[in-house]
């Protein structure tokens, strides 16, 4: 059967695997699910943030200080509104 | 411009103490920020003060009523059934006073301020708030949440207050001085028909009139037969396909013109209860002067953060797109305060917001329908359990409606799921935790469900779409 | 023995038809088998004929009544409220008519054969049937299932059936002739308390004696405290700690002495209900010649696919260890039917056997209690919410309650919840498969829950249990 596209356009995770992975800036997009049904689990996410981040160290240690928040274009509008 | 006018420097503002602002405001409370949250009326909004509340409130008591009609089928006979309606609008003005007050209570002890007044923007980082007395005071802003909700749509020829207020909007037809013994419904959309058989049942002769070929046009037709016949057996005109041209008073009640199939006819009544949806409250919010962009029907854009197109402005609930319910307006309120509290990862993501009609049969769905799966690409896979095989809806006396899984045939992964029935307002929260652990239909029929209870339907309908009935044939 | 007896070749023999065994011979014939049940006396057991259906159909009636006698508060009022106990007990029985008959037919249009009579086991392959005309068949089978079910325990000095009939056992309240007037219960676990709630209900002066400290105690004690306090408002009267000596007639009835804390009393009643537990029909079976293993208790022993120690003999429901649920019982009847037929990784493999009381309020738990993961070795943390924060439940005019979720502190885990309110047989469908599904507490947070609805304080609990609260001060 052709794949269809919804079905791969929905990426299988539960709700707090999906916030961890918004929080440690890993796009579920690009994972491959190890869980029943090939859902992605916490500790797919947990590796592939490691993964990340020891490649943002090793191209550019000046990043090392951004690491701990989303590296997504939300960051930048939250900092606009948190308290000076 | 007012002289020695006072402006006050602000944190967090929130606009509207409905259930989008008032969660928005405990949640960036409890977050370290200093909220101050400005409402022109009641804390709670629409939904606490005219909304859910009380139209469940009233739906609680008509279906005893309903209950106790047909109990001499097992039994119960009551000589006189009496309603005491002021008695009813008074348990109901009290469970909304409950409410309200336990909101204020918890917005204070979050240290949330309370401002009553109508707020709009000034500019990009200032509101201005006219508080009851008349005085202004204005508000410079870190950030701000419009929560603003929304109001009833007026139909042309049917004025809410009309021919000496005997048309109505649901605010008012909540709050009934006497029961109406003769109510005509216009609008058979959730609003039109949870109102329209509680009065019913409570005592009114309702007639409901739908433009649209049936009533409740937003749900799938076999969802909405049960309720059709349940309606009719209370006793409700239900006229589909009709159109109101107008109304006028007449000696004995408003005459109400209608166009139907069949040609014109005139229905009489008390009351009017006008349904016919609801419009964002965002035009007198000085959204221009502040960048928000709003579309062509009056909705604030936001992205998943709930941020609108003006930096540090957020919009959540019934002002921004989507469906006008209470818990997903919640839901975006605590999404804005996170984001505006810099907690990482702060989205509306939600893969599942239930709706629910709490019509009798309830009707309530979440995820995708099978064309929704369809149009999305899906090979779509369904499992239906009808609630005549029920033990426990048998016990209830309530066997009329069922329970629909939609899934991927290929992945067996569970998409949404439909439900008419008695219960099915509790029985939808396992299906939305299903889809939005992407669970696989397989997990719902693995799991064990107690018996004799409603959800277990939902695991019948797992093993119907697994091909493994067991208290049906064949699905 | 008998001359020229008939000795049949089958293929899946199961012995009972009650939601173990019609459940397993349904499934098993799914897969291809051929099967055979055997039942002596009414397709459906205990659940479908005298236990769960019946209990909750005298319970819905029984909670109408309550709602019209507390009426009054939202206006509602009948004059004179009657109950025609024979018409309930008639409509009770045609639930229980539609159900089994329900069940009769499921079997057949499975192809399942149904054999009337009383089973027993002659060897390790043959199981011998005597039917309602004392005639025996033999049945020469591959591969069997005993789902014999569970029979009432008996009191001593209260035998079934005795002092002319006055000593009842949950089968015999079930279908009384009249109502009794005055009505004791000896024994205060579920079904003493369901029973003599509902019986309370319809017009009975019930007393209930409980042996140990509190009615329930299988049950944590915060949960029972709200369901003590409705049956005193019923007008039940509990003695707990309290022991039934014996009974006699009396001129006005049976007398029953119990020895109290207080000293002994002497409680006067039309019928006395023993409900004191049950044990498992599993000593006239036959068992030792099949070499199936009995425990000291006579629960068979059984691995995780059902299977006995005799090769080919499996065992499920009441027979085997583990709570005596209906639920469980076809679990685990799906579980051997599948075992057997070869279905790869057919095991019990339950993580989340949920457990319901019909009580009102009623009490459902699933997975751990706060003690049990304690002694599991976890760090522990609750999050608890009230129902009288709850929109839904004041609308209901329901308010007595909460929800309990019982986590891993350390890894956020769900390990179990406990509630008790109106719906919580429904709202623990959820939490059941939150367990299962391996949930984190915050993916209940993060599920957006319909307002309003009971279910919602699931999502509460939850974001008590993270920190976050929104609809009360603290956790
Ligand atoms: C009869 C009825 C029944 C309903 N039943 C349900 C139901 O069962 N379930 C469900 O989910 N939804 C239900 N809804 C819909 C639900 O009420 C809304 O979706 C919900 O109230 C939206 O919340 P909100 O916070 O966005 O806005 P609202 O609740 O509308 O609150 C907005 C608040 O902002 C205030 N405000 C507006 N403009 C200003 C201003 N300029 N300055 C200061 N304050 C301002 C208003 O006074 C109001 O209090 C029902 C609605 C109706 C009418
Ligand atoms: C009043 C009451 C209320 C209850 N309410 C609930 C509830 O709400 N929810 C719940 O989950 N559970 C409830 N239960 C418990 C539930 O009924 C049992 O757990 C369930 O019936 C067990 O199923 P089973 O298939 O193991 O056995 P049973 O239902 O006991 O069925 C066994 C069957 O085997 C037959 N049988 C026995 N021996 C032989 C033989 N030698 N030959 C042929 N046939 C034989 C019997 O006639 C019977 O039909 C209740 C029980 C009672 C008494």
């Amino acid at each position: 059967a052709p794949p269809s596209p919804g079905a791969a356009a929905t990426v299988r995770a539960m709700p707090s695997v999906r916030r961890l992975a918004r929080e440690r800036g890993v796009d579920l997009r690009t994972l491959k699910g190890s869980g029943p049904g090939g859902r992605i689990t916490r500790e797919d996410v947990l590796r592939a943030a490691k993964a990340q981040d020891r490649a943002v160290e090793q191209t550019s240690a000046e990043k090392a200080p951004e690491r701990e928040a989303a590296p997504e274009p939300a960051a930048a509008a939250s900092a606009a509104v948190a308290p000076r | 411009m007012v002289v020695g006018e006072t402006t006050i420097d602000a944190d967090v503002v929130v606009i509207g103490g409905g259930p989008g602002g008032y969660v928005a405001a405990i949640r960036a409370a409890r977050l370290g920020r200093k909220v101050t949250l400005i409402e022109r009326e009641a804390l709670g909004g629409v939904c606490l003060n005219v909304g859910c509340i009380p139209s469940k409130a009233l739906i609680a008591v008509a279906h005893d009523v309903r209950r106790l009609r047909e109990g001499a089928a097992f039994g119960l006979a009551a000589r006189e059934l009496s309603l005491d309606f002021p008695r009813l609008m008074a348990w109901k003005a009290d469970v909304v006073r409950t409410l309200t007050g336990g909101v204020e209570r918890l917005l204070r002890g979050n240290g949330v301020e309370i401002v009553r007044g109508e707020a709009f923007f000034r500019g990009p980082r200032e509101i201005r708030v006219i508080e009851a007395g008349g005085e202004a005071i204005n508000y410079r802003f870190r950030a701000a949440i419009v929560a603003t909700g929304s109001r009833p749509i007026e139909l042309p020829g049917f004025p809410f207050g009309g021919l000496a207020g005997r048309i109505l909007s649901s605010t008012e037809a909540l709050s009934l001085p006497a029961l109406p013994e003769r109510l005509v419904v216009i609008g058979g959309g959730y609003i039109g028909i949870e109102l329209g058989q509680a009065y019913a049942r409570i005592g009114s002769r309702v007639t409901i009139v739908e433009g649209a070929e049936r009533i409740l046009p937003a749900f799938e037709a076999d969802l909405v037969r049960p309720v059709k016949r349940r309606l009719q057996a209370d006793g409700v005109t239900v006229l589909e396909g009709a159109r109101a041209l107008g109304a006028e008073a007449g000696p004995d009640g408003v005459h109400v013109r209608v166009e139907t199939a069949e040609g014109e006819r005139t229905l009489t009544a008390d009351y009017v209860l006008v349904t016919v949806g609801r419009r964002p409250n965002t035009d007198d919010l000085g959204l221009d002067a502040a960048g928000v962009r709003v579309d062509g029907r009056g909705f604030v854009a936001v992205d998943r953060r709930m941020a609108t197109s003006a930096d540090g402005i957020f919009a959540i609930g019934d002002v921004v797109p989507g469906p006008a319910l209470a818990h997903k307006a919640s839901a975006e309120g605590k999404v804005a305060a996170e984001a505006i509290a810099g907690v990482a990862g702060a989205e509306a993501d939600f893969r599942a917001v239930p709706t629910v009609v709490y019509s009798d049969p309830e009707v309530a769905t979440v995820g995708m329908t099978a064309a929704e799966a369809e149009a999305a690409g899906h090979r779509v896979k369904g499992g239906t359990f009808p609630l005549a095989a029920s033990g426990r809806a048998l016990t209830l006396g309530e066997k009329e409606g069922f329970i629909r899984l939609v899934g991927d045939a290929e992945t067996g992964a569970l998409l949404g799921a439909q439900a008419v029935g008695p219960g099915a307002s509790e029985v939808i929260a396992e299906l939305a935790l299903a889809v939005e652990m992407g669970a696989q239909v397989e997990d719902l029929a693995l799991t064990v469900h107690a018996h004799p209870t409603l959800s277990e339907a939902v695991m019948e309908a797992a093993e119907v779409f697994l091909g493994k009935p067991v208290h049906v044939l064949r699905g």
